[in-house]
């Protein structure tokens, strides 16, 4: 395993300590209970948003934290949702005297224990709203899984809705447009290799030379089908169709499309594959009216890619444009 | 089972976990995020860690101790169903000294039930459960045939390890590995296997028991 | 070979393509010439700031075009040097009637080719100033080799100037305070794994599970020694130390720290490489005033981190600070 | 050597280019970044799709049309080295239907002296200049020993390839390689190689040539 890190154990003690030096003017970082707080937290009157999951996806949620964007994210250990007494903390940080939203991505971890510091929240008189992501058309039927993951809409939801927030609207709005965004967007992701949690110490699946696995998450876990090597245009094609048919975009549309990076993969690459996603686009005269490309929902050093789409309307436009000032995404300000 | 055999009981499950760390996590590794033995170490370890303070706590408490250390430790999927369950397990065994045999299926009863509670699924999704329900069957079947409390735990856990070792061709509609639809079957699931080395670990606990 | 492309040689054309599209709030892109420019490129009266380099160090140099850095960039195939046309074609693209400054990192490709581009600039009119970085203390003696390398420092750099430029100071200040930059800062560099250059097929170097290069630059090369492999925390004393000797850095000192990825290396890595170098400095009672950290001058899909320290004054802080809003670098607006 | 034969060089360059160009990367991608091969195929690939608008260039023209078509292509160190050496020789090609033995000696003397105002290196810093020297040196003794046109560029080949050869065990104190120190010890240096190319092609295009 060749890491930059020093013992598996303290990797996330470590990098939220990194953090905090990084963007002091940003963040104010509680190492012993891992939370990442936004430096003007509590902010009277606005509603506190806070996400969290899983350490190894960086910048998110992390680095989302900041004016814009999230009060608050709560990093579990590598791959592992964060525990209800971290959530319940943040909840509490951010809690501005009319209620916190949790955002929270479908997998039976960050579900569950988002549920239970919900109710610990509740039980101490915080008004908390939960909202679900579930944005990964590789997960096909709800019946036979445990529904589609959240994946790359969380970002946009983060940003989206961050936006709203900051107006001082309330809890009731505020998680209103979280679940109309993640109603707007889906997404779908492949790996070029594996990736290794330092825990463990070994990749988490192996991949000959010329395969790849198509439908992945975010957790370095292997897709839904295994295939052989394709060029560029093949995979963004394999990758968008589904999520273009899903959301039954069609001509006339204006959609963010958004290419992200699993962890491994250069920029330049991800732009080679967003020059192949506006291809398919124009072709079907869907225009991308926004547009991110970069490493933001990451799985450790793992290469590959997703795309999302998110259909956007005059609401999405105002609330993406709004000025954000967080570690990892800026504008506006 | 008395407040010592309790203790016991969790010593055994910190250490069979801690050994079978690499283990349950190479499991989780093929149809979920590769972590399951990580978080069950590191679960335990936090429980081991409050021993010193456990042994003046009656059985209730001590296994409420277990499920709150759990829920705050663990995260993931397994720290809240875990939890749940030793809190379940807990609140049965309120009040009482010393669990007699249908006090401790009791316990094992609300264990399972928690984790149900919690994580809505049933039995042949490739859980827990798959582990749980088959072991809570066999102790039923053992008590009514009079068994000791040792035969009764032994066969619970025996019944544990098959319907661990039952989940191998099964495919997983709750958890993370659902997400590999057709391609989890043929691998065991973490979560069984873990619950099965936890009442193995309650059997050892019981050995010799009336 | 794992890459997300097509062919290998249409990887520059077709990340432009990409870039173009995704950023047309930022720049424009002249995909056949291959440059990058800045949207509102030129801006009469201001100094027009350029750079250039080999792809495959993405985001650097394209992904620095806008308001507050540079004024347009020319990518040259994957780790070669750009053609002196290219060079001519930004020169005279920015050229606001006061001068264009040559930010070249120095490799001797670089400087022969930039060389070229200013000769040709000047029998046209146009007054052109070059500035070379070579902040690598990684190679020692200029007796010995072609100098040292430009590295980390030219992002650095690129900022700094870009907020000079913007100001509309004459040419010799833009290119004097850029000339400060570069003697205030020194970088240093390490590999986990090689990287793959998509037309040559195979990794530039190999490198057993147990070891890394210490000291390389940013073209997949080989560094100055191969080592046993070791913790965050001893590989960035191996990097931290020479430069802060190099630089004559003592306490009370100001500065900021870098800490840049290879391309392969996940964020959650940097930010421990970021938490050791801060115990480092700290230690020495040098403080970080600024910071920078994540993936910018990259070397494709390479692990592995390089750290920057520039010491900073009165000067570079004001530019620093200043408003840039680029694809890869946004703050302050 | 005749305006075709000056065509058939360039022919053969680009051929031999074109197919040492893995070779050529190789050598390269152990001391520098390699690219090498790809740079000089890349540039030759760009001066073959000149040959039809060539034919009716004298020899001046069309040296000069190679050295513009290096550097507006190739990029990196290699661009504006052989960019500049192929304008030099066609400075001195100026004005002439047909190239001497002298004639062929004094563009290989300028071709040379464009890479050495281009790079400022000296012999021994293990680049093109290690393969180009000791040719040219070869090749004015073949003159002096009044040798064919034939001789004279084969024997300046031969001291060009053991040139190249020669630069393994140097330490490169220019361009690229230079940054490995000892380590660029052992290592066939690239522009040297390619160089040595070059002139084989030469050779080739002057056999039987008196
Ligand atoms: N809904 C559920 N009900 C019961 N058990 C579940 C459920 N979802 C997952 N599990 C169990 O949890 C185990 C995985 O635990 P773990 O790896 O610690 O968490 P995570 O999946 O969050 O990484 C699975 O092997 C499975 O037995
Ligand atoms: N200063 C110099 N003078 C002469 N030749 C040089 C000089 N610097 C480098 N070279 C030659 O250039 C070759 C490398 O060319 P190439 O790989 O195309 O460019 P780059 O080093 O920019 O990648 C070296 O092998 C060496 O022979
Ligand atoms: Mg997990
Ligand atoms: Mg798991
Ligand atoms: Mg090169
Ligand atoms: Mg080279």
């Amino acid at each position: 395993m060749k890491k930059l890190i020093n013992k598996p154990e303290d990797v996330v003690k470590e990098a939220l300590a990194g953090m905090a030096v990084a963007h002091p003017d940003l963040i104010r970082v509680d190492i012993e209970q891992q939370i990442i707080i936004r430096k003007d937290a509590p902010i009277q009157g606005k509603v506190g948003v806070i996400s969290g999951g899983g350490s190894g996806h960086e910048p998110m949620h992390g680095g989302f934290v900041g004016a814009g964007m999230l009060d608050a994210a709560c990093p579990g250990a590598v791959f592992t949702s964060p525990v209800p007494d971290q959530m319940l903390a943040a909840t509490k940080a951010v809690n501005g005297g009319v209620g916190v939203l949790h955002i929270v991505k479908n997998y039976t971890g960050d579900v569950l224990n988002f549920e239970m510091a919900a109710e610990l929240a509740d039980a101490e008189g915080i008004k908390v709203e939960s909202v679900v992501t579930n944005d990964d058309v590789a997960v096909q039927d709800s019946l036979y899984t445990a529904g589609r993951r959240g994946v790359g809409v969380t970002v946009l939801l983060e940003k989206i809705v961050g936006g709203l927030a900051e107006t001082k609207a309330p809890l009731e709005q505020v998680a209103e447009l979280a679940r109309k965004v993640n109603k707007q967007g889906r997404s779908m992701g492949m790996a070029l290799t594996p990736c290794t949690v330092p825990a463990a110490g070994k990749p988490t699946f192996e991949l000959g030379e010329d395969e790849m696995e198509i439908g992945i998450g975010i957790h370095g876990e292997p897709g839904r089908r295994r295939v052989k090597l394709a060029s560029a245009a093949e995979i963004t094609e394999m990758l968008a169709t589904p999520i273009i048919e899903d959301l039954g975009l069609k001509a006339g549309d204006q959609v963010l499309a958004f290419v992200n990076g699993m962890g491994g993969t250069p920029l330049i690459e991800l732009y080679i594959v967003f020059d192949a996603l506006q291809r398919i686009l124009n072709g079907k005269n869907i225009a991308i009216a926004r547009s991110l490309v970069g490493n933001y929902i990451t799985s450790l050093e793992m290469a590959g890619c997703s795309i999302t789409l998110l259909r956007l309307d005059e609401e999405l436009f105002r609330y993406w444009d709004a000025p954000v000032h967080t570690p990892a995404l800026r504008w506006g300000r | 089972m008395t407040n010592e055999d309790i203790m016991n009981w969790l010593t055994r499950t910190a250490d069979v976990l801690q050994e079978k760390r690499s283990y349950l996590t190479e499991l989780d590794s093929a149809i979920g995020d590769a972590d399951h033995g990580i978080n069950m170490d590191r679960g335990f370890s936090a429980v081991r860690e409050k021993f010193p303070a456990m042994t003046s706590q009656d059985i209730a408490a001590k296994l409420k101790t277990v499920g709150t250390t759990l829920v705050s430790t663990v995260g993931g999927a397994s720290g809240p169903l875990y939890g749940t369950a030793y809190l379940r397990a807990g609140s049965v065994a309120a009040g009482k000294q010393e669990l007699s045999s249908a006090d401790v299926i009791a316990m094992l009863e609300a264990f399972l039930g928690g984790v149900i509670a919690r994580g809505k699924a049933q039995v042949g999704e490739k859980t827990m459960i798959d582990a749980l329900t088959p072991a809570l069957t066999a102790a039923k079947q053992a008590l009514s045939e009079g068994a000791t409390l040792a035969e009764i735990t032994s066969r619970a856990a025996a019944a544990a390890e098959e319907g661990a070792k039952a989940t191998i061709p099964l495919v997983a509609t709750k958890g993370r590995a659902s997400y590999l639809g057709e391609r989890s079957a043929g691998h065991q699931d973490p979560g069984a296997t873990s619950s099965w080395l936890i009442l193995r670990s309650l059997a050892e606990a019981c050995e010799g028991k009336q």
